[in-house]
């Protein structure tokens, strides 16, 4: 079995919702479809507050060239335009629709089926961006802009991610056992933008060997290589996966193309293949709601902008325990201030959870006891990069290692001081930033 | 639904079950065997000694944590640790008074004056047995015979070995030093009870062996060519490893990680030096003894070695940035 | 007057040139084995340092700028010398405990450092009163540190027993850890008299 | 042979400048805080120790004993070694700017480091050879900067500690000390 | 050149006191040194001692001590051994004209204060009283002779034992006529 | 004292007599100080190796430091000393020193240091004999008195007491996003001691605050600003760019940009940006007219004392 060389952990499973199959969520009243859902610039919001809004509909252009296309999940009207909570911890420009139940797609939407092999590699570019497909492994960034690498950096191996390596969130898993055709033909899409000279995978974990067994009868005799993954996080971070399948090292300062490989989600394959296909622009995914604190746990499947409160009701609503929400897994997600926040094209999962570690006192003094590194899968040494950071001397943080960290979170995972080593780590960065910043300015 | 009060921290919501109070009870408990086969051995004055450093050493922590105003920390274990490490590196019969000087050398001025858990430079309870030594050589080198009935002391072998030559060991047994039965401090008597307690921490992943691996091969190899150069006055390697301090030294004090580097060469180093430093004493020195010495004077290389490693990251991360 | 009360006395603690300069450091470790050296010492120390203050005050703006450290160190060691023939001639018991730190007054860095910092800008009466004032702050770490050393370390003060026979006297403070430590805890204490003093 | 290793060992170990002797502590404090700057004072310590030592070595047998008075020993020695340093800062300053950067700083602290003249006391205090003076005074320098070096990396290590306040700076600077020497007096019996 | 001439200046006025104080002191020096040594000697003998010669011999010094009478009633003797703890003791061992010992005293030792040191206390030196060189064996109890070792401080009672050893030796050359058999 | 005898007469020096045999006979040293001529057998070899050690040395220290001169800028110790040496960064340079230098080599009056104001600007003149240009005295205050009764709590943080470790795990913990988070990120940047926490908010003692502006990129939601100091000196002190509504559900001390101020002022002073009202500083007379009209609960606009004496006083 493949796995990556250095670190990694082995936290507890928890996929309570694996064997569950996936939901449709009915359409919310209202929801609040935020322009940035993406890595790099929101997009810019071209309705109004009044407009009436058809399924598919573009309510937000991306804006650069590293944005995407945002549009309507289903029809209504605008009810406002406004800076509302995002799931990533602030806010976002926010389009609100009033929702009218009938759910119409826009003329020239989901459409049959078409043979991609029709169509010539701008044109399939040019409808994945159009689409607004991101990456749905959680950056979000935008697949068009992946999917064309310089020039002179050939890609040779073209990886779908299907480790899914955080706990509690199964909603890969049922894509992978429920829509394995989508997948696979959304790879031969991405692989076929490479004319032949690119090997593609699927690399899933150990712990789903019946996704595997989907994929493989999807996937027998296309020449794609299914390759079974040690469950271990964080399996599924890019360069881990990379490093998993093909060996290889990215260094720091280096993208995946630097070393011929490209990444996607296997929800992203999903998502091509139905823009390019089906003309179906990325408006709905694959959500797991789950965690301790939820009464029925369950995969669905929602139209992007639902609120996670309306979340919280369909899956009969969280205990009195609940003390946190989290969007993501809980290695690498966020939690939430306000249920207000919508589901967007990178929400993967949404954990009701109790959080133990909250009571009492948390962080005490690092003991040295080289935990941390020893879990990094980067090989840093993540105690320095906190003790660095919480006195902030940035530059020698910075020659540690610092932008290296991929903050996967397996040093504080690790820890037995309960040190919040990727918290300060990310606190260096954001300062870092934040000091460039002025001094371009 | 009533609005729900919600936290918000910062990733990973979830935390391996390890926590600095798992690691230190397990490290009491790896050091159990031995304290039970020391107060088998000596009886209730091994009890009180070990009962009255531990305790001493939690009350003193405690005490450090009210005037420093810190959350209490008197019960995350590391107090007991050391306090149980100094009763184990006493002889039995030492006077409760010096014990309680002894943990308080240890806790209040190795511990809390350098900040407290994780920032003591030196490890704690070797600070205050040399402490006590130095001050008290006489209590300190008086060890009880094992099932003494009026306090009967002798030399340990070692000593012997210093002031009386290899000549005066005619009666010593691999056996009886394996098992304990020799004049010693509490703890560094049984080999094989300590090795017990090695083993499951090295079970439970608390300890590497790297450190106390090379310290004890190191300290082997350095008597063993003093040894087949002449056998007649330098004791075989097995005596010096199964004697004195060495076992309890390198499983239990050279690991502890707060006063350890943290790499791998750094350790080798480490322990490398602790390995010779103890030869070099034992053989030549004035004291019988060198394990204290030799882990004290290489915790104090331990932040060069550190910084050994760092500026090894600070270079390579030169090289990556001229060849980019 | 009362710039020259506050010569004198800001030597004695609030500038004291043990504990607050952290000057001199080497004799105050090396001879604070017994109150009655730590006080040797001081004095003798404080006699250099009257000298060559007076004479430095005195000659300063004579000695031109590129022989200025080797004229004083000869001046200083000029007092220096003549200390240890008097110390050996009248105190030969003295000269045994104090050692070769007698001719080590010579690099005191207070000496040089009273020198160059007060007594080669100030008149001949100030440097006077600075000489006596460090000087005393100077004899009084020493003897404060020496009397904790001796009293813990031997269990006698000014060579008289405070235990019986039998006691046990904390040997390391007769050692070197002893005086490091004991140093160490007499800085610490300064400063947190100070802060107290401060906040109030 | 054997004889010149016990010097070597004594020197740096057993009775080491620092933590035995109690010569060079104001540099030992003052110059810690950092590493390199240990590390230069260090090696000027070392350059002008074993130089100074050779020429009052020479001094003394040459012109003290040979006239009978010994007793200009400590003015002899010292103006020699104050106009030894100042005569190498001017040098350096002019001729090598690096080394100037590196070691100049230090070098006036160096006329008041009793280490310098300690040694050369104790040198000929213990009627040593030229040659023997020299290996003696360049090992106690060896032993100084590995006393210095120890402690600048321990000093760097403290910085981010969580010291009471009264305690910091050189105040645990000295605890630190007191523990070294307590470790370092491992080694007593080691050289008589 | 005006530095220069300064700089000499201050070494000439510095030399000229420099000899005149050492010339003044040579002679309390020397004196007080002697004192030392008297005094010493003093300490040893329990009687009333009047005058003292001093004997140079066998690279090491002999002190002949006269009561008010003018009759030998003791004889000190500088001794020394290299086997201390902390390396060289030197002693001075006071006799009886019969060669029994009066006392020693430890003039210079570099014995661990507190430990090895008290080789100069009464309470250890008492054993040594009336012991001449060919009674008991020279050796301390562990090694199977008469001295009782100090607790924790073998090495330096073994030197101590050599030392006191080595000037009764000296003292029988030196003064083998006087000799009690 | 020692047993002999020291017997010193004065007016001359007392004539040495050697010790007599019968000294040496009893045992007992007897010491006599006499008169003894000032030329002793040490005396002159004393003198002549000292003097030529000293002439010697002399010498060479005297040909080498002419041989070895190196010219050094004296004026940069003399600027170094006059300046505050907290390298606070204010006048531009990373450190006092680096000031020192650029001024002495470009003796350009308009750089000035804020810290030491216009009596530094007077010395350094002086040092330099050229006319400086003096420091405007700024003072920072806080776009912001949301304390904890005053702005409403979005959700309780758990994690790294610092505003920007907080921001990075959401928008903080008040729920207007713009307010001061009041975990004292900025407080380390002030080496003036002039900042502390009081009720959640960041309080500035415009006593101590020298207007270096170390503190104001170490917020990371901008709620610092400077501000003439003056004590009258009057400023919107919200930060908030949320629509009115909004921000009255979120704090009763925020900005609703209701234009009431607007409309007032007699200078017409006052605009509305992005949802908060802003003084023109150059128009503003501190008439005071604004600060009545305000409607919200607790009033917005303020004068600078008031915002410091009100807060010390609680
Ligand atoms: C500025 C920037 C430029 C990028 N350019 C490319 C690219 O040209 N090709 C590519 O495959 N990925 C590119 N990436 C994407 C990253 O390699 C990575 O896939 C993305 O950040 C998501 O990774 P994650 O989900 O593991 O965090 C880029 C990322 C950034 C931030
Ligand atoms: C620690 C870590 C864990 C990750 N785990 C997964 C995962 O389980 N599945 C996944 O698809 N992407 C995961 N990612 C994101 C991948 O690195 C990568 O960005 C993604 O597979 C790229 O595909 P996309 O652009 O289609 O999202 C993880 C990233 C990190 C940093
Ligand atoms: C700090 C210290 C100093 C010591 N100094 C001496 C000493 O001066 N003389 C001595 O005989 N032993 C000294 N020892 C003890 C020896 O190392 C050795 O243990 C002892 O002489 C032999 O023990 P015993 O006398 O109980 O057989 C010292 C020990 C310590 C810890
Ligand atoms: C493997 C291990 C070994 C330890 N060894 C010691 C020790 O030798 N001495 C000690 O005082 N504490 C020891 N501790 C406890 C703890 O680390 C110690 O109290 C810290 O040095 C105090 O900061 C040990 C802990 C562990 C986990
Ligand atoms: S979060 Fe960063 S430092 Fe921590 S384990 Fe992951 S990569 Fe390493
Ligand atoms: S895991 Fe925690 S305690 Fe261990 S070295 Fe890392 S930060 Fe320190
Ligand atoms: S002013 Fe800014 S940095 Fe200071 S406490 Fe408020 S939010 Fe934090
Ligand atoms: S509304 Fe204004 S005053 Fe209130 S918290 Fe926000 S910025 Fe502060
Ligand atoms: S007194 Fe020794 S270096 Fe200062």
């Amino acid at each position: 079995m493949k796995t990556f060389t250095v670190g990694g952990i082995h936290p507890p499973e928890h996929k309570l919702t694996a064997s569950k199959a996936i939901e449709a969520m009915p359409i919310p009243a209202e929801i609040a479809v935020s322009m940035n859902q993406h890595l790099g610039k929101p997009a810019k919001p071209v309705v109004k507050v009044g407009d009436e809004v058809k399924k598919g509909q573009l309510i937000g252009e991306a804006d650069g060239f590293i944005s995407a296309n945002v549009h309507a999940g289903t029809s209504g009207k605008v009810k406002a335009v406004k800076s509302a909570p995002h799931p990533g911890g602030n806010y976002s420009m926010t389009v609100i629709i009033t929702t009218d139940g009938k759910d119409e797609w826009l003329e020239g939407c989901n459409t049959p089926a078409i043979d991609p092999t029709s169509l010539s590699k701008e044109e399939i570019l040019r409808k994945i961006k159009d689409a607004g497909v991101v990456g749905m492994g959680g950056a979000g960034f935008p697949t068009s802009v992946k999917l064309s690498p310089p020039k002179d950096k050939p890609v040779d191996t073209i990886i779908l991610n299907g480790a899914e390596c955080e706990p509690f969130l199964t909603a890969d898993h049922r894509l992978m056992l429920e829509s394995p055709e989508g997948i696979v033909k959304g790879l031969l899409i991405i692989t076929s933008l490479f004319e032949g000279k690119a090997k593609p995978f699927i690399g899933v974990e150990s712990n789903k060997p019946d996704a595997v067994l989907a994929l493989q009868k999807a996937a027998a005799g296309k020449g794609i290589e299914i390759v079974t993954l040690e469950t271990k996080y964080p399996q599924g971070a890019e360069k881990q996966l990379i490093n998993a399948i093909t060996g290889r090292t990215i260094e720091e300062g280096q993208l995946p193309f630097d070393k011929g490989c490209l990444v996607q989600n296997i929800g992203t394959a999903l998502a091509v293949y139905e823009a390019v296909c089906l003309n179906r622009p990325l408006v709905e995914r694959i959500v797991t709601v789950s965690g301790m604190e939820i009464k029925s746990a369950k995969n669905i499947k929602a139209v992007i902008g639902t609120r996670f409160s309306d979340i919280a009701a369909f899956a009969g609503s969280m205990s009195e325990k609940t003390n946190q929400v989290i969007t993501g897994g809980p290695m690498m997600g966020r939690s939430q201030f306000t249920l207000d926040v919508p589901v967007t094209k990178t929400t993967s999962g949404i954990l009701f959870i109790n959080n133990t570690m909250l009571t009492g006192s948390r962080e005490r003094t690092c003991i040295r006891c080289g935990k941390c590194t020893s879990g990094c899968p980067q090989s840093l040494e993540p105690w320095l990069l906190a003790t660095e950071a919480e006195f902030r001397r940035l530059d020698d943080a910075e020659t540690y290692g610092l932008m290296n960290c991929t903050e996967c979170g397996s040093c504080s995972y690790q820890c037995p001081s309960g040190r919040e080593l990727v918290h300060w780590i990310k606190y260096a960065k954001a300062l870092r930033n934040n000091r460039r910043q002025r001094k371009t300015a | 639904m009533e609005p729900l009060k919600l936290k918000v921290s910062y990733a990973p919501f979830v935390r391996s079950k390890d926590s600095i109070e798992s690691v230190m009870y397990n490290v009491a408990l790896a050091l159990l065997p031995a304290t039970a086969l020391s107060v088998y051995y000596f009886g209730i004055p091994a009890l009180l000694v070990t009962l009255t450093a531990i305790a001493a050493s939690i009350a003193f922590e405690w005490m450090t944590d009210r005037i420093r105003r810190k959350p209490d920390s008197c019960f995350d274990g590391s107090a007991v640790v050391t306090g149980l490490l100094l009763a184990l590196n006493v002889p039995s019969g030492l006077p409760l008074w010096m014990v309680v000087l002894g943990a308080f050398v240890a806790i209040v001025v190795t511990k809390h004056l350098f900040g407290g858990l994780g920032f003591n430079i030196f490890n704690p309870a070797l600070v205050a047995r040399v402490f006590l030594l130095i001050s008290f050589p006489v209590a300190m080198t008086s060890w009880p015979v094992p099932f003494a009935v009026d306090m009967q002391t002798a030399a340990s072998p070692l000593g012997i070995l210093k002031t009386d030559g290899l000549s005066a060991l005619q009666g010593f047994s691999y056996m009886d030093a394996l098992l304990g039965k020799t004049g010693g401090s509490l703890g560094e008597t049984s080999a094989l009870a300590l090795l017990i307690g090695a083993a499951w921490l090295f079970y439970k992943r608390y300890i590497t062996l790297t450190i106390p691996l090379t310290f004890i091969a190191v300290t082997a190899v350095f008597t063993g060519i003093f040894y087949l150069i002449d056998p007649s006055t330098y004791a075989t390697p097995l005596f010096h490893i199964l004697t004195g301090g060495l076992i309890l030294g390198a499983f239990f004090m050279a690991t502890d990680m707060v006063t350890s580097p943290m790499s791998m060469r750094g350790q080798l180093v480490f322990a490398g030096g602790c390995g010779i430093l103890t030869a070099v004493i034992r053989l030549w020195g004035g004291y019988p003894e060198g394990v204290s010495f030799a882990i004290l004077i290489m915790n104090s290389l331990v932040p060069l070695l550190d910084r050994w490693d760092l500026n090894d990251i600070k270079a390579k991360k030169q090289q990556s940035l001229e060849t980019a | 007057m009362n710039e020259a009360l506050n010569t004198l006395t800001r030597g004695f603690v609030k500038e004291n040139p043990v504990t607050k300069m952290l000057l001199g450091l080497c004799p105050v470790l090396a001879v604070t084995t017994s109150a009655v050296n730590g006080l040797g010492m001081g004095l003798a120390t404080t006699f250099v340092l009257l000298g060559s203050n007076v004479v430095i005050s005195l000659t300063s703006k004579m000695i031109p700028d590129t022989v200025r450290i080797p004229s004083f160190v000869l001046i200083i060691a000029t007092f220096v010398t003549i200390v240890d023939m008097l110390i050996k001639a009248f105190s030969p018991e003295l000269n045994q405990a104090l050692g070769i730190f007698i001719p080590l007054i010579v690099v005191n860095c207070i000496i040089l450092g009273r020198a160059e910092a007060f007594a080669s800008r100030s008149g001949v009466w100030y440097s006077v009163l600075d000489a006596i004032g460090m000087g005393i702050g100077f004899t009084l770490a020493l003897l404060v540190l020496a009397s904790i050393r001796e009293v813990l370390g031997s269990g006698t003060i000014f060579n008289m027993p405070l235990i019986g026979e039998n006691g046990t006297p904390l040997l390391v403070f007769a050692l070197p850890p002893g005086a490091f430590a004991g140093l160490g805890a007499m800085i610490a204490l300064m400063n947190a008299l100070e802060k107290k003093r401060g906040v109030n | 042979m054997a004889e010149y290793l016990l010097v070597i060992v004594s020197a740096v170990f057993v009775n080491n400048v620092v933590f035995a002797r109690f010569l060079g502590i104001c540099p030992y404090l003052g110059v810690s805080k950092k590493l390199d700057t240990a590390l230069g004072m260090g090696l000027a310590v070392t350059f002008v120790m074993t130089l100074s030592t050779a020429i009052t070595y020479v001094l003394y047998h040459g012109v003290l004993v040979a006239f009978h008075i010994e007793f200009m020993q400590t003015v002899m020695y010292i103006l020699v070694i104050a106009s030894l340093v100042q005569l190498v800062e001017i040098v350096l300053k002019k001729v090598s700017k690096p080394l100037y950067s590196a070691l100049g700083i230090y070098l006036p602290l160096i006329t008041t480091n009793c280490a310098i003249l300690g040694v050369a006391l104790l040198a000929i205090q213990e009627k040593y050879s030229l040659v023997m003076s020299v290996l003696f005074a360049f090992f106690s320098a060896i032993g100084f900067i590995l006393a210095i070096v120890i402690f600048a990396g321990v000093r760097e290590k403290l910085e981010d500690a969580d010291i009471p306040a009264p305690f910091r700076n050189v105040p645990i600077g000295l605890v630190s000390a007191a523990i070294l020497s307590l470790a370092f007096m491992g080694f007593s019996g080691l050289v008589k | 050149m005006r530095p220069v001439i300064i700089l000499t200046i201050i070494g000439l006025i510095s030399a000229a006191l420099l000899a005149t104080v050492a010339d003044f002191t040579k002679e309390p020096i020397a004196i007080a040194k002697a004192q030392m040594e008297r005094r010493a000697i003093e300490k040893i003998f329990p009687f009333q001692l009047d005058s003292l010669r001093t004997l140079e011999a066998a690279g090491t010094s002999f002190f002949e001590a006269y009561d008010t009478e003018g009759t030998l009633k003791g004889i000190a003797v500088k001794s020394f051994t290299e086997k201390g703890y902390g390396g060289r003791i030197e002693i001075l061992l006071g006799v009886a004209p019969d060669h029994s010992i009066i006392d020693y005293k430890v003039i210079t030792t570099m014995e661990t204060p507190g430990l090895g040191d008290k080789i100069d206390k009464e309470r250890f030196r008492r054993q040594f009283h009336g012991v001449s060189l060919d009674g008991p064996v020279w050796k301390v109890h562990k090694d199977g002779g008469f001295v009782d070792e100090l607790t924790a401080a073998t090495i330096s009672s073994r030197a101590i034992t050599d030392a006191v050893h080595t000037g009764l030796e000296l003292i029988n050359q030196q003064y083998p006529n006087t000799a009690a058999k | 004292m020692p047993a002999h005898s020291l017997r010193l007469r004065t007016g001359t020096l007392p004539r040495y007599r050697p010790p007599e045999p019968d000294d040496a006979s009893t045992g007992i040293p007897v010491c006599r100080l006499y008169y003894k001529p000032m030329v002793n057998e040490a005396f002159i070899p004393a003198v002549l190796s000292l003097g030529t050690l000293a002439l010697a040395l002399g010498v060479i220290i005297y040909f080498v430091s002419r041989k070895f001169h190196v010219a050094e800028d004296p004026m940069v110790t003399i600027i170094n000393g006059v300046l505050p040496g907290v390298n606070c960064g204010a006048c531009g340079y990373p450190s006092c020193n680096q000031f020192a230098e650029e001024l002495v080599r470009t003796r350009d009056t308009s750089m000035t240091c804020p810290v030491g104001g216009s009596d530094l600007a007077a010395k350094l003149g002086d040092s330099l004999g050229i006319e400086m240009a003096e420091p405007k005295p700024v003072v920072c205050a806080v776009l912001c008195q949301g304390s904890d009764n005053v702005a409403k709590p979005s959700a309780e943080y758990v994690g790294i007491q610092d505003c920007w470790a907080a921001t990075q795990a959401f928008a903080g913990p008040k729920l207007c996003r713009h307010s001061c988070i009041g975990l004292g990120s900025c407080i380390a940047w002030c080496d003036f001691n002039a900042m502390r926490i009081e009720n959640g908010l960041i309080v500035i003692d415009s006593d101590l605050c020298t207007g270096c502006g170390a503190c104001i990129p170490a917020c990371p939601t901008g709620v610092l600003v400077m501000q003439d100091k003056k004590a009258d000196r009057i400023f919107i002190a919200c930060n908030s760019h949320d629509r009115g509504a909004d921000t009255k559900r979120a704090c009763d001390a925020g900005c609703i940009a209701c234009q009431k101020c607007v409309k007032e002022c007699p200078e017409q002073a006052i605009v509305i940006e992005d949802f908060v009202a802003r003084i023109i500083q150059e128009k503003c007379t501190s008439c005071g007219k604004c600060i009545e009209v305000c409607p919200t609960k607790v009033n917005c606009i303020v004068r600078l004392n008031d915002t410091v004496k009100s807060k010390q006083a609680s």
